[in-house]
């Protein structure tokens, strides 16, 4: 019955200062929709690098003069190494295969097509699981008799120094503007509760005097918060939907596998909507929670 | 016209018919608006001053070394000029602010041993008209004076009872969906009256209740206090009506600059020897 | 004590011989603040009410059809009970809403034709202290009163002497750096009336100005008035205070239910056979 | 005068309604910041995209057989695409400067060593003003009696394609999440500044029943939303330059070529912190301004 009353006085209290509800309910929209955006962009850009960063592999060339038993011991070593976690997976890749891939990944195919004969050695390609400690997985296969003495052992430390470089700038730099956009959402949303409830303070000031608790005063500022939050929220994420469907779906259909290629990616539509909605309910709530505090000192 | 009403309390019109019903009812109602009440029960001093002062800032002096004590039941006017310490008075007792010294009781509580929390209680069961109303600006009339009903947890139905019956005792019956920015000066005082009134509290302090109001309404809500201090209710009411006052013949505390200068019972609103 | 003073308006004690000095500049004073003045100088009346009505909402009727005029250098009682139209009738002579029927003219101005952007000049013409004074809660006592000649753009220095003369005349010169919340109920309506005066309007127009006033402080404003009538400023005054009125013997207007139920010079606050 | 008593009247009323201020103060601080922190960030996206769009060069093979003068005539034509601006630039790449190409091009420039000779022909690399139009000019060269039957001119349509996609991708999106941060700025500010007016209406409305016209009421009022929007925009760019410093830079020290190479491209810091403060102020006196409006009506 409480509870009635408060919501009841929840709402009353919306209808009758509109235009504060209006500008707590644009704010929220504002802060989520723009939380909305930037946190699946910076997730995409961030898993588009990461299988970037997956395709660091090590390249250990085999001598054309190794014998089956010597590449027998390079892949027990390998095996060794997946089964103790260093090494994610491996695959042989014979010297056609090995051709076939260099075209693929050559901007200019045609040039191979000048080549008189398959100039490449038969390889192990190694997927490290951590691509940052490809150098101790090298250092264990170094020594393995099957390895070509000339080629070696490749994984291109420069380019995967710099791809590494990237990776852990992007992701640093993403989630340090995902931060400051929550910290400023938060402060955002709390900044115009805060005048809201400023705008209304000889309001309380009078409950105070005829005798209300501070809960009592306290429990409909907060629905309020909730129900502005909750509106506000549910406002942005339909408003997120909406763009996903015009926009964002229209556009991977339209553009051809150069970024669907990495997807899989992006968080859950549904999910990212809920944790939205929620998180929008509870700054409201405590936005005027915490700042009803200032002014229930009378 | 009829300027002795007051002293004539119990004439059988409808409004006095509906006060002694509202009397009736009235021990139901303190229980259950004291059911948490802070002020204890018996027949002590409702009120109790010693020594008190308000010094607001260094130059700006609301009361000066104020001893007085006020019994349950009493009837009490409060008057002085202009910024004489009769609000000050009023807003100590219900807790508004510290004195700056010297203890102050109410209804047996030391108000300086009160806990924060327990201030809500002690409010309650005091009712007060504050001279600038203090309304709730976006609630109707009726609203307005429900929330006093509602803060102390009366359930919905006797709110519904009560509400409109105090708002016809003040006049305003036709005006209970109005909120305060759409009545008149005279027509806000009643519904801070109104809303003072509305729980029965054991203590009711007025601050200039009447200053708004023509004289024939003045003389309607002194009818109303006057019945309601005779069900056992202390009242204390600042005010500047020196008729009303002279008429009444009732205890007058006189301030002047924060100073008790006079504390007579049956007495007129000047000094009888000017 | 001393409430026959109003009579006497000329005694030559030293506040009243304040007055006379303000009064002695007046001629100068009046220039400047009627620079952008809508009002027409001449003798006409000042204000002429044609079969105004004012309907709030359809079931809130504030004045009913009322017709009267009232001359240049009059001095006006409003009366009747509360929400009787008497606050209704002075907001619609300052603009601050249209009548729903009738024509209303002030200083030889008709109030629907004035264009909304000449309503500030109109304003700065009356001066007007209102029931609830409407003091701006962020300036001190000298701000409050400074700004309405601000408004008008006269000189700092002119406002620097001005203002704390206006404020002795209303006893709070030891008050100015006070801001509202910091002042007693007579305090702050002293400050509303402070201002309405300081620019020296052709017209002043008082919305129960005593209503927080001890009789002795009323009595001062009252002289006040008085004199600030005699030197041809028009006063209308609403008000509740019978024995002002009783004493003053000046016209009276008397509402009731927003319709003229008495117009009578030399009057009383009741109706004579009554 | 006048002007003197209408900033000593904003002034006042900063500090007198110091909550208020504080609180649009904080706003504009924070949406001057994200807009800081976001504009340079696509700008630097967007050039180093746009300089990678760059090297979508088109490659004239030159025949083995060429003449001279063939070759002279291609280049003859060439300098004509380039008068009537459809060519940029164009260089001369020898066999051998080809091949130095191809290894710096490759992840795994190893296998090149494998090559027993240069199987690369000369060509000249072509670079478009407008990648868009590369069809056009590869139109007008294809008939040149020096250009290699087999390998003709090659553009690498599908890359070209690709990349030309997401940079167009990076520039829409980039300019849409800017767009959405500068309309949400303003109206997160406006929003505040609403609240803030708002909370003293009643002071608006004493004034104007004390005859104050409208504009010395809103001139203070516009004047301490100019205020506002000055610290706030300047604290932000404060805060950013902070950033700038601290972080950005450093990291940019620290970090080798990978980025830094396509730099040049930020906007000047002085010039976007001017903007950025300007926009603050205008935005300010623009939101109290027109706020006010509503409450001038009495
Ligand atoms: N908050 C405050 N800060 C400083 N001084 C104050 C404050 N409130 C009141 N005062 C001063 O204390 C004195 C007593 O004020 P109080 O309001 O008690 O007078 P009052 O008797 O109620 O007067 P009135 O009849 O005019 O309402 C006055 O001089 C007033 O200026
Ligand atoms: N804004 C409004 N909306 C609706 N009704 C209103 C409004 N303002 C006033 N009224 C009504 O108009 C009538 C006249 O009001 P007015 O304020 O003129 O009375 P008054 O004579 O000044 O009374 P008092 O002496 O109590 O101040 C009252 O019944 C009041 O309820
Ligand atoms: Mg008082
Ligand atoms: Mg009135």
């Amino acid at each position: 019955m409480r509870v009635r009353f408060f919501f009841a006085e929840a709402l009353r209290s919306i209808r009758a200062n509109a235009a504060v509800s209006v500008a707590a309910t644009v704010t929220v929209l504002i802060a989520v929709f723009i939380l909305g955006a930037f946190i699946p962009s910076f997730l995409y850009v961030q898993s588009t690098v990461d299988s970037q960063k997956n395709r660091l592999d090590i390249r250990a060339y085999i001598s054309d003069s190794a014998t089956v038993s010597q590449v027998n011991g390079l892949k027990t070593q390998l095996d060794a190494l997946q089964a103790n976690g260093q090494v994610a997976s491996y695959t042989y890749v014979s010297a056609d295969e090995g051709l076939e891939e260099l075209r693929g990944r050559l901007q200019d195919p045609s040039i191979l097509d000048e080549l008189p004969s398959n100039p490449l050695p038969a390889k192990f390609t190694v997927i490290p699981s951590d691509p940052e400690q490809s150098d101790q997985i090298v250092a264990s296969l170094q020594d393995s008799p099957a390895i070509d003495e000339e080629l070696g052992i490749d994984y291109g430390e420069e380019t995967a120094d710099k791809l590494l470089t990237v990776a852990r700038f992007i992701q640093w730099a993403g989630l340090g503007l995902i931060s400051i956009l929550l910290v400023a959402s938060i402060l955002l949303i709390g900044n115009t509760i805060r005048l809201s409830i400023f705008a209304r303070r000889r309001e309380v000031e009078v409950m105070k005097l005829v005798g209300a608790t501070n809960w009592f005063i306290r429990w409909p500022f907060v629905i309020e918060g909730i129900v502005c939050g909750l509106i506000g929220a549910a406002l942005a994420v339909g408003l997120l939907w909406a763009v996903k469907i015009t926009v964002v779906d229209t556009w991977i259909q339209g553009a051809d596998s150069a970024l669907t290629r990495d997807e899989a990616t992006a968080i859950a539509f549904p999910l990212l909507g809920l944790m939205l909605i929620a998180s929008g309910a509870i700054v409201g709530a405590l936005g005027s929670g915490i700042t009803l505090r200032r002014f229930l000192k009378v | 016209m009829s300027t002795d009403a007051p002293s004539t309390p119990t004439e059988p019109d409808t409004p006095s018919s509906r006060v002694r019903e509202r009397a009736r009812r009235r021990g139901e109602s303190l229980r259950s608006s004291d059911r948490r009440s802070v002020l204890r029960p018996g027949d002590g001093p409702m009120v109790i001053l010693d020594g008190v002062s308000k010094e607001y800032t260094s130059d700006a002096r609301g009361l000066d070394d104020v001893t007085l004590s006020i019994e349950s039941g009493e009837f009490v006017f409060l008057v002085g000029p202009s910024g004489s310490g009769k609000s000050t008075f009023i807003r100590l007792l219900i807790k508004e602010f510290e004195p700056t010294a010297g203890s102050i009781t109410v209804g047996g509580r030391n108000l300086q041993r009160l806990r924060r929390s327990k201030v809500p209680y002690l409010r309650r069961s005091i009712g007060c008209v504050f001279q600038d109303y203090k309304l709730l600006a976006g609630r109707t009339v009726y609203e307005n004076v429900a929330y006093a009903l509602q803060v102390i947890g009366e359930n919905p139905r006797s709110t519904r009872r009560k509400v409109p019956e105090i708002l016809a005792l003040v006049g305003l019956s036709d005006k209970s969906d109005r909120y305060p920015n759409e009545l008149s000066g005279g027509e806000q005082q009643r519904v801070s009256i109104a809303r003072a009134f509305v729980n029965h509290p054991r203590l009711l302090i007025a601050d200039e209740p009447t200053g708004n109001l023509d004289p024939e309404t003045s003389i309607g809500i002194m009818q109303l206090l006057y019945r309601i201090n005779r069900t056992g209710t202390t009242v204390i009411m600042a005010t500047h009506d020196r008729e009303m006052v002279d008429k009444m013949q009732m205890r007058v505390i006189a301030l002047e600059n924060g100073k008790v200068v006079r504390d007579q019972r049956q007495a007129s609103y000047a000094r009888a020897d000017s």
